[in-house]
Parts: structure tokens; C-alpha cells; sequence
């Protein structure tokens, strides 16, 4: 098992003709996923190296029957995008876009909340793998192996340093699933790790944190009341100064709201052993599973 | 990106919302015309990014030519909590019945706008909050349904406005709902929000923040933009394209991605060393990348080591390598530099770079080695 | 038992200062409703003869745990005051208002409909009399008794004709609930069949259409795959000329959709009743029950 | 309200849809210098609120100035289904490569406005939704998202319009739908959609049908209502604030609601009679109101008789009784009056009646008997 995506998912690629688009998808498909299918207005019919092109997402599920979406395209177009997706059934939609604007993201977010809408990873997010089944996303899967640690994270190349250093352990993962930076994500750390307490296959949830919003906190008072599997937690952004936002859009300390000291207290309150550094963290993760 | 009172304010009037006239110098001379031009007796404020200005005497009250004059060439140059004063806003001074707070903040935790209302306006707010949390009338808005007149009734009568001016309160309300979606802010905060003793209200301050993503949409607003306020780094960064943060330290610091610079700083801080800058090569940076950010990171004079943390996944090392070999080059640093790279094409970034044999470039192979080493050598 | 009102409803009424307002809100208590506050902007600390006025449905719910709304404020105001309930947590409301802009209407009937919305009778209806339990709206009582026929109506006039002529023939109803004749009405006929089916004491239905829209035909349907309880129909405008709207908003022929031979055809094709007068609906009726 | 097709261009116009250049004319002189001023080859073109106008002669295209003066001639009084030609409109002639069709309606099932797209222009849209229906491409819009960028190109594409007007079908959808909604129309008809060899898109004809009770909101178009265009007796009930349709028959009806108004027009139908008019005096009319709806009745020549049918609710019987006496006082009708008054203050209203022992007014006690009364009377 694992979640968000697997051997059944079948993929479609929003702006798969792009350069990033297609690098991507073919990448994915190269892992194992089951790409059948892209979308590109004004390019139905067309192919990239064999995945049919369809003008508009309603064509493609109705020809692929695809069930997940990748959004690829710049962020003026990517809002849209996503509705389009949920519109023509997909269940599952992972947007890569970075820099979105924050009043979309809200949009998409209410219309997707409304009964029916599809599950949305990130935006801005590096997307899902499931070592062994599937990736989606820009993930570099080389340094996952397949086992029972699922890794939910607001930062991608955190997510790769923490799944290396387990690696490196001699330990696995269920899925790793990246959230994203940004202000208004699809999905919430309490989302996915309600996934994983579901997931047979996970034995422990690494959630990877940093400053901005709540999340964290959120997440913190939901493993208190709800999951039973051990729960590690890292928090980047300590000496992130307030006011300053720190690469992610959502990443900033705003007066005294949404630190990492806070967050990290938050989780420990709550009988989540958080980590100092990455390092840290796969060293208490070894030695739980060890 | 913050704007300056006066620029907010303009925002604020584009949608209907009632500001003092007022116009903005950059000199004594147009400061005093402006003043002439405004009428007496006139607030001289300091236009910087930053809150509690007139505590640290941004503002004055000038009742002629020579003492506007003499504030503007008080205020004007002026440091506040480390921004220079460039230009002033100069505005006829506003009589006031009441003062009253608005604001609406982008929420992410609710995902949704937050309406906030209070009559005990011209306060820091955060403190009524900490105080009398009660004073505070809030509600949260559905980003599909947009605000109602029942929201504004609502906000009014909870935070106990005066009766004549709930109507007044409630229209004023839906236009800053309009300025905040229609602006794609992430703030809109008015405080003091004036009921004048003729009961007109009048938005007395004005701080707005806007969306930088959004800006592509609102050619007008990014047009803003006051480089001339922002750190000298921070500018260069900008156009060059690199996501820069300016810190207080002397350790230089590059990564890739957003969080793995954040962790970066914390375990720097951890080994005793203060970091200089958040610099965020981003996802897949090619060498000219590189090479751009090693000149504004060493264009910080107080920079005295600097620590590159790669962990490559669309990045590649090699690539990372290739750049830094480049910017040695050209600039010929003369400060330390600690590099640690791992993940894709580590080994062949690795050989790069002790092939190119770099004057006072040191390896490491995990983040914290790397991070003890920074700090050893920045002293 | 009854739908829609009864002897638990607590009615808050919106725009009780206005003279058609404070006429049927004490016409109302007068019949036994609980009528327990109403609703004036700038009007909140006075009383309508004993009736508590509140600036804002929030504090009219808290000071008199209001369940039930009636909507009395012209058509300006007439959505935001429902949309204002609604955000209070009323769960029934009574929109009496006629006149309101259809597009505003769309927009309140969407925000209802999605989760935990109130339920809407109205807008542009007469209300939902539950005989000798309470009345809401303008209903006159006296032509109508207790007993087992549901009503349920867009036409306010038309349904006292058919009332007083079940009342002649010594019937009577457990509610009468008019939907009015608005575009788009916030309960169908339908939804209020649904809950005759389902309340004991309805033991015949009488629906009361007219032309315009797709009402009947749909209540057609669901009759016969849903309600066991006999059902006998009225359809005014078999004459009405395409292209004119005969008074109500929503009575008009478009094309050749929405006639009253449609309805009532569709109605008779499963097994609906349909008479020609109301006087032949009252003695369909009373050969049902006699 | 149905709009004239020069209105609804103009409105169309309003929200960035290309419409040809014209210019509308009441006498022959003003068409001639309006097609002078325009160019040739022009149309002129019959304003009615009505379909196939086409087809009946209300449509010709002139080369010339004498052409123009000839087909203004022609058309300006001319009689389109019952309908006077009170005005043209004189637009310059298109180049048509396409013709398509779009439009919104306002789809009461659906609780929705539904979009329509098909490249089958020019045509009934009925008559393709029969034939062809496969070739109307549909979509609902949610009115709290309204009308995304996908929607339009889902539309253009499984319409299959031609690939390089996708983007701008998808465009002119999107302003098509504001408007729609802008304007708080019910329907907005673009039949044809015309693309023109240059592969621009122009609306060549307009429908459009605003919300009545949403005009308060709209004062400009509030304006447009043309009323030399409607009913005279229509007019009169509309100054009048009465709810009034004009039919073909002869006797005039009178009642309170519009269901029973329906109603009785049925059931005097059903004996054989065949009503002048619908009328509803509304809730809780006064006498004044009765007054005036007898005046707007009998001014129409063709009513050999009336009938009152009142069930009182909110309206009380002696107040209608109490109109019909006054308003026998002022106007003497000669016609016969059958008034049947029951519900609330029945008995009251009418002893009222029978004491003023109006001439040639017969009471009855059902509706049934009223109408099989009047039809008998009216013969």
C-alpha cells in the first residue's frame, strides 16, 4: 500500500508539451508510473514519444481513462488548470506551479472543498512518490527506497536530504508526499498524515515542517486525538527572522505568529519527538523502527 | 511587497475609500511647496515600511511654511529601526471624533479573508487583542460568496460603532473587501480609521500588502515597488532573479530549495556562527545561477565565510560545481568558502571541483560537518 | 404533525418595523405562532408590541433562540437578509418578498444548497400555514382546517380556492406550503413532497402548478418512483399564450416548454391525478378520502 | 424585458463584444444619412422584439442611397406579426467566413445559467437542438465560480469550431457571460456569430431579455424599455402598476393572484368563452386599484363583458366592491359585469354590491358559475 498515488494511478499532465512538462512526465514514466495521457490546448492529436495530447482535460479522462492529474503550466494558467481537472472527474490532482497567486489558490481551494471536488497536492510542491509503485512530481526517486516510513513535508529538497539519510539507515518509505510552501496548500499535514494512519503499509510518519501558518500546530492537536502510529516531526526556519519571507511563499514569521519555536513546542506538547536537524530526525526514526 | 503609506492610501481611494489629500516629496523645497499647496495645519509623515513610526518622531504636525520645512528636513534622511526616510507625505491634518481599526488579513489558517473591526482604533492592535480581545469584532469571509451587506451590519454592531455611522462602517467595509480581492492583497489595514465631527469616516493610515505572485495581473501596482528603500543585496538579488534575504551575520549561505536553506541557517546557528543571508539557488539552477549568487552574496561586505549546502534533485552538482569554478574566476573571493554536495551527479560535482583545485574551497560531505566548518572558519 | 412549521417553530421576523411586516408578523402570533423577535437594522432595543427588535439576525438567534425566518424586507434587501439568516443559523427561512432580482436569487440558492445551508420556502410565496399549529406568512387561516391533505402550491390565491373548497367538503390539511412563483424557487415541489411523504399525518397530497419551467415534470418523476401516498395535481394556464409572463416571474411559456398541457400529461402519464378546476381537484379529493 | 436588437448590441458593446458599426433611424431621411454615414453595401434592419423578421421582409441590404430609402420605406410601419416597425437600424454589411451561434440562458431546472455554443449558425436554434442536437455544445455555470477560462475552450472545442478562433470563441464567451450577468439578463442570444475571413469575431444579431425586477438596479437600461412598441392597453396597466396581459378574445377578466387569474381564464375557456386580458390586482388591492384595472379592461374595444373573480386572502372582498362601485361611477360601462367575491369579507363586499344595484352586474357564488355566466353574457 501507500497513498495519494500507486500502481493504479493513471496519469495525466497538464502543459505536457512544455519543456518542464514533458522532461517530467517521460521522467515519470521512465520510474513506473502509468502516464496515459497530456493536455495542452491547441495541441489534441499530438504526442510526446507515444502519450497521446488532448486539447482539454474532459477529452483525455473520456479517451485515458485517467484518474490523476500533474499541473505543469505557468502559474498564470494553473488555477484554471486545476479546475479544469476536477471538472472532468479526476480525483487526484498534483500541482507543481510555483508562484501562484494567493487569491486563486483560495478560489480553487473553496470550489474543491465543495461535495465532489478533487483531492489537490500542493501547489508548489514537488510532488508524490510511492517508492516502487509510482511518481508524480519532480521527486528524484533515486534516493528513496520502498518501506514503511511515510514522509509528509512543506519543502522538497528537505524531503530528499531526510529521505537520503534514512536510505543511508538502511530504511524506506511508504509514500513521500510534498505539500508544498505555499500559502493556501490543497491538502494540510492533518490531510496526509490521516492518510498514513490509515495506510498499512506506513509504520511512522515523518512530517517535515517550517515557519508560516499553522499547520504544524494543527497537525500537532490531530495526532494527539487521532493516530496511533509514532509521529517525528522536523521544523525548519528557527533563525528566520520575522516579516521576511523565506523562499516559500507561506514561509514567514508574521509578528509572533507561526514560529519554529512554536510549532516544535506545539508538537512536543503532544508527544511528537521532533528532530534538530535532519540528521537528527533520521537517527530518532532508526531507532524507533531499529 | 509593502507599500508606503501614500501608495496604499492611492489604492485605497481608487476603490472609493475616503483619504486625506496629501501629496509626496523627496525634498524640503517640494516638501514646503506641497505643504503651501495643502493648507495648514499639515501632518509631515515619514514614508517608510515599518510600524510605530511617529512614536520614533516620523511624524509631525507643521502649522506653516518653516515648520514644514523644518520637519521635512528633520524627517527626510532620517534612519528608522535601520530604513532611510526618502520621501515624506504631506497631508491636511484631520479633525477627529472618533478613531476606529479595519483591517483584512489573508488567512491561512482558515483559508478565507478575516474582517477585523474595532472602535479602539489608533492602537497597536495586537495589543487590544492581547487586552480586549472582545473590542475586536471579527468574521471571516467565503472567498466565492464575497462580502455581504450583513457582513458589514454584523462587524459594525458587534464592535459597537457609533449608531450614525453603521451604514457608513458597513459600506466602508465592502470597499475594503473590493480593494483587498480586486488588488489581490494579503493586507489592507487602516488605523486609525477617522470619524470626523461632521461623521464622515476618512482612512487617516494605510498599510497594504500585495501578493507578489499576483503582480504580473496589476501592471500599475508592480510598478510600485520601492527599490530605493530595499537593502542594496536584496536589489541585486531581485535582478538577478534569486529569492535573497539579508541577516545580520557574517556566514554567507547557499542551498537549494526554501527549506533546505532554512534548515541550513538553523544548524549553522547551532555550531555558535551567525548567518550573513538566505539565499535559495531554486530547483534546477544552472551555472550562471550559481555564479550570480556567489557576487551578491560577497557583495555583503560583512560576509567572512561562505557555506554552499547542495542537496541535488533537479539540481545538478555538477552543475553547481561548474558555477562555482566560474564566479572564482571572476571575482577571485578572498574569504573561505565550504562546499557540500550531494545528491544528483554528487561524485562528478565532487571531482569538478577538486580537479579546478580552488584557493580556500573546502569539502565536506554531510550538512552539519559543513556547518562546524563554516563557523570555525568565519572567525 | 406537519411540515415546515408547527408548534416548535420560534419565528424571527425580518423587516418587522415595516407596516406589512408588523400586520402579519402580530397577524401571525395571533394564530398561535411562537413569533419570538424580529429583525431591523437600527432598529435593535425597540418592540413591536412585545416582539423584541435586533439590529442583526446573530443577536435576534442569541436573545431568542430563533429557529425559523420570515423575509418581509423589499426586494433591495431581500437576499442579503436571507443569506443573514442563514449565516445566523436559522434553518428554516419564509421569504414572503416579491419582486427580488432572479439573478440574486440564483446566488442565494447556490450558497444554501451548499453544506448546512437553511431551508428556503419562497422567495415571492404566501408562506406555510400548518393548521392549527402556526402560521408563517400570509396565509388567511380561517379558509382552511386540521386535517390529512398537504398542499403544496406556487399560487397563494389559488390555493385558498382549493383549501376552502376541501374545507366545504368537510376536509382539512396538515400544511399548506405555498413555494410561490418565483424563477427560482428555494424548495420545489419536490423537496416538500418528500417531507408530506414522510409526515404522518399527510395522508393525500394536492400539488397546485402552473405553467413555466420544469417543476411538475420533475415532481412527476419523483412520484412515481418515491411516494406511496395518493397524489392529486392542479396546472393553471392551459390558455396562457407563449412568451408572456402571466404575472408570476416564472409563469411563462418559453417555446413550447413549460406549457400546462406538458405538466399535466406528464403528471397523468404516472398516475397523478389531474383536475381540470379546482372545484374538480376538491372532489377528486374528497372521492380519495371519503 | 426584451430588448431591440440595436439595444442589445449596444449592450454587448458595453462589455467588449464586437458588434458591426451602426446607426438606428426613425423616418427615411434619418436612415438614408445613417447609411451614408455608414457606407454601403448596408443592411437595414426592422427593430421588433421578434424572431424571422428575416424571412417576413424585415431585413434588406442596400448598395446605394436610393436603396436605402427604398427598404427604409418599405420596412419603417411595417407590421411584423402584430408587431409596428417604428424604427431600422442601419448597420455595414458583414464578410461572413462562419457563421456560429452562442448564447446564456437563464436555466430555471438547472438553478444555472447555461452557456450554448455551436458553429450551426444563422439558424432556429430549435430547429438544430431537434435535428442535430450533437451539435450544440452546452455547459451550466456555477454562479458563485461563474465562467472560467476552461469552460470556454471545453465549449469552442466539442463545438469544433475552427482551431484559430478557439481562443477568441473562448474569449467572447467569457464576455458574454459577464455581460449576462452584469446585466442581469435572462437570456443573451448572439444568432449569428459571425467570423469574418479576417478571423475576427463580430455578433451580428442580438436577443437579449433583462430581469425586470432587477432594472432599479440598471437605470440606464431601465430607459431602453420601448414603449411605443407595446400594447397601448399594456402601457396603461404598466403606468398603472397593474399586472396585465393582453389576449385576442372578448372578455375581460379581472382577479387577485396570479394562479387564480390563470385559472379563471382556463375555466372560462373550458365554457366555450375566450378571454380579452389577463389581469391580477395583486394582493390586498384597494378600491383605487380596481378603479383604475376596470378603466385599463374596458379600454379595450373588443371586451363585450367582464368577470371579477376574487377570492379574498390578504385582498377584502367589500374593498374590490367597494372599486367596482366607483369606478361604475366614473366610466358607466355598457357592458354586462359578472362578479363573484368570496373569501375574506365576502358577504360584506357583496351587500355592498347588491345595495348599489349597479346596472347590468350579476353576482355569482362559484368560479364555475361566474364563467359559464360570462361566456352566455358576452355572446
Amino acid at each position: 500500500m501507500s497513498v495519494v498515488v500507486d500502481r493504479d494511478t493513471r496519469l495525466c499532465v497538464s502543459g505536457i508539451t512544455g519543456r518542464e512538462g514533458s522532461f517530467h512526465a517521460l521522467n515519470n514514466r521512465r520510474y513506473g508510473t502509468n502516464v496515459v495521457a497530456g493536455v495542452t490546448p491547441g495541441k489534441g492529436g499530438q504526442d510526446v514519444e507515444g502519450i497521446p495530447v488532448f486539447n482539454t482535460f474532459r477529452e483525455a479522462v473520456a479517451e485515458s481513462a485517467a484518474n490523476t492529474a500533474m499541473i505543469f503550466v505557468p502559474p498564470p494558467f494553473a488555477a484554471d488548470s486545476i479546475l479544469e481537472a476536477t471538472d472532468a472527474g479526476i480525483a487526484t490532482i498534483i500541482a507543481i506551479t510555483e508562484g501562484i497567486p494567493a487569491h486563486d489558490e483560495l478560489r480553487v481551494y473553496t470550489e474543491l472543498r465543495r461535495a465532489g471536488g478533487a483531492r489537490l497536492i500542493g501547489p508548489n510542491c514537488p510532488g508524490v512518490l510511492s517508492p516502487g509503485k509510482a511518481n508524480v512530481g519532480i521527486i528524484p526517486a533515486d534516493f528513496f527506497r520502498e518501506g514503511n516510513v511515510g514522509v509528509v513535508s512543506r519543502s522538497g529538497t528537505l524531503t530528499y536530504q531526510v529521505g537520503n539519510e534514512l536510505a543511508q539507515r538502511g530504511l524506506g518509505n511508504s509514500s513521500i508526499v510534498g505539500i508544498g510552501g505555499d500559502p493556501v496548500p490543497g491538502s494540510s499535514f492533518v490531510d496526509i498524515i490521516a492518510l498514513f494512519e490509515a495506510d498499512p503499509e506506513t509504520e511512522l510518519i515523518v512530517m517535515s515542517g517550517e515557519i508560516g501558518g499553522q499547520g504544524e500546530e494543527e497537525a500537532a492537536d490531530y495526532i494527539a486525538a487521532n493516530v496511533s502510529k509514532p509521529v517525528v516531526a522536523y521544523i525548519a526556519g528557527f533563525t528566520a527572522p520575522p516579516g521576511k519571507t523565506m523562499g516559500h511563499a507561506g514561509a514567514i514569521v508574521s509578528g509572533t505568529h507561526g514560529t519554529a519555536a512554536a510549532k516544535a513546542a506545539a508538537l512536543e506538547a503532544h508527544g511528537v519527538r521532533v528532530g534538530r536537524t535532519p540528521t537528527e530526525v533520521a537517527d530518532i526514526v532508526a531507532s524507533m523502527l531499529g | 511587497m509593502d507599500l508606503l503609506e501614500y501608495q496604499g492610501k492611492q489604492l485605497l481611494a481608487r476603490h472609493g475609500i475616503p483619504v486625506p489629500r496629501g501629496k509626496v516629496a523627496a525634498t524640503i523645497d517640494e516638501a514646503a511647496a506641497a505643504a503651501n499647496e495643502i493648507g495648514y495645519a499639515c501632518a509631515v509623515k515619514a514614508q517608510v515600511q515599518i510600524g510605530g513610526r511617529g512614536k520614533l518622531g516620523g511624524i509631525k504636525i507643521a502649522g506653516d511654511e518653516a515648520q514644514a520645512r523644518e520637519h521635512a528636513g528633520a524627517i527626510l534622511g532620517m534612519d528608522i529601526r535601520g530604513l532611510t526616510v526618502h520621501e515624506v507625505w504631506i497631508e491636511g491634518a484631520s479633525e477627529i471624533a472618533s478613531e476606529y481599526y479595519a483591517s483584512i488579513v489573508f488567512d491561512r489558517s482558515a483559508k478565507a479573508a478575516l474582517v477585523m473591526l474595532s472602535t479602539r482604533g489608533g492602537m497597536d492592535i495586537e495589543q487590544v487583542a492581547e487586552e480586549t480581545p472582545e473590542a475586536i469584532a471579527t468574521l471571516h469571509v467565503d472567498p466565492l460568496l464575497g462580502f455581504q451587506p450583513f457582513h458589514g451590519r454584523r462587524l459594525a454592531y458587534e464592535a459597537g460603532v457609533d449608531a450614525d455611522v453603521v451604514r457608513g462602517v458597513g459600506a466602508f467595509l465592502a470597499a475594503l473587501y473590493a480593494t483587498f480581492v480586486e488588488e489581490e492583497a494579503m493586507l489592507v489595514e487602516v488605523n486609525p480609521l477617522v470619524v470626523t465631527p461632521e461623521r464622515a469616516l476618512v482612512a487617516l493610515d494605510a498599510k497594504v500588502t500585495l501578493d507578489d505572485n499576483a503582480l504580473y495581473r496589476h501592471p500599475e501596482n508592480a510598478e510600485l515597488r520601492d527599490l530605493s528603500a530595499e537593502d542594496p543585496q536584496e536589489r541585486m538579488a531581485k535582478e538577478r532573479h534569486l529569492t535573497y534575504v539579508k541577516l545580520d551575520g557574517d556566514i554567507g549561505i547557499l542551498g537549494n530549495g526554501a527549506g533546505l536553506v532554512m534548515s541550513t541557517l538553523d544548524v549553522v546557528a547551532q555550531h555558535g556562527g551567525a548567518p550573513a543571508n538566505f539565499l535559495d539557488a531554486g530547483g534546477g539552477a544552472k551555472a550562471e545561477a550559481i555564479t550570480a549568487a556567489v557576487e551578491v552574496i560577497l557583495s555583503n561586505p560583512k560576509v567572512t565565510a561562505v557555506l554552499f549546502n547542495i542537496f541535488g534533485g533537479i539540481t545538478r552538482c555538477d552543475e553547481v560545481a561548474r558555477g562555482l569554478i566560474e564566479a572564482f574566476e571572476q571575482i577571485r573571493p578572498d574569504v573561505p568558502f565550504v562546499v557540500r554536495l550531494d545528491g544528483t551527479n554528487g561524485s562528478l560535482g565532487r571531482e569538478l571541483l577538486e580537479a579546478a583545485k580552488l584557493p580556500n574551497v573546502h569539502g565536506a560531505s554531510t550538512m552539519d560537518e559543513a556547518a562546524a566548518l563554516v563557523v570555525e572558519l568565519a572567525k
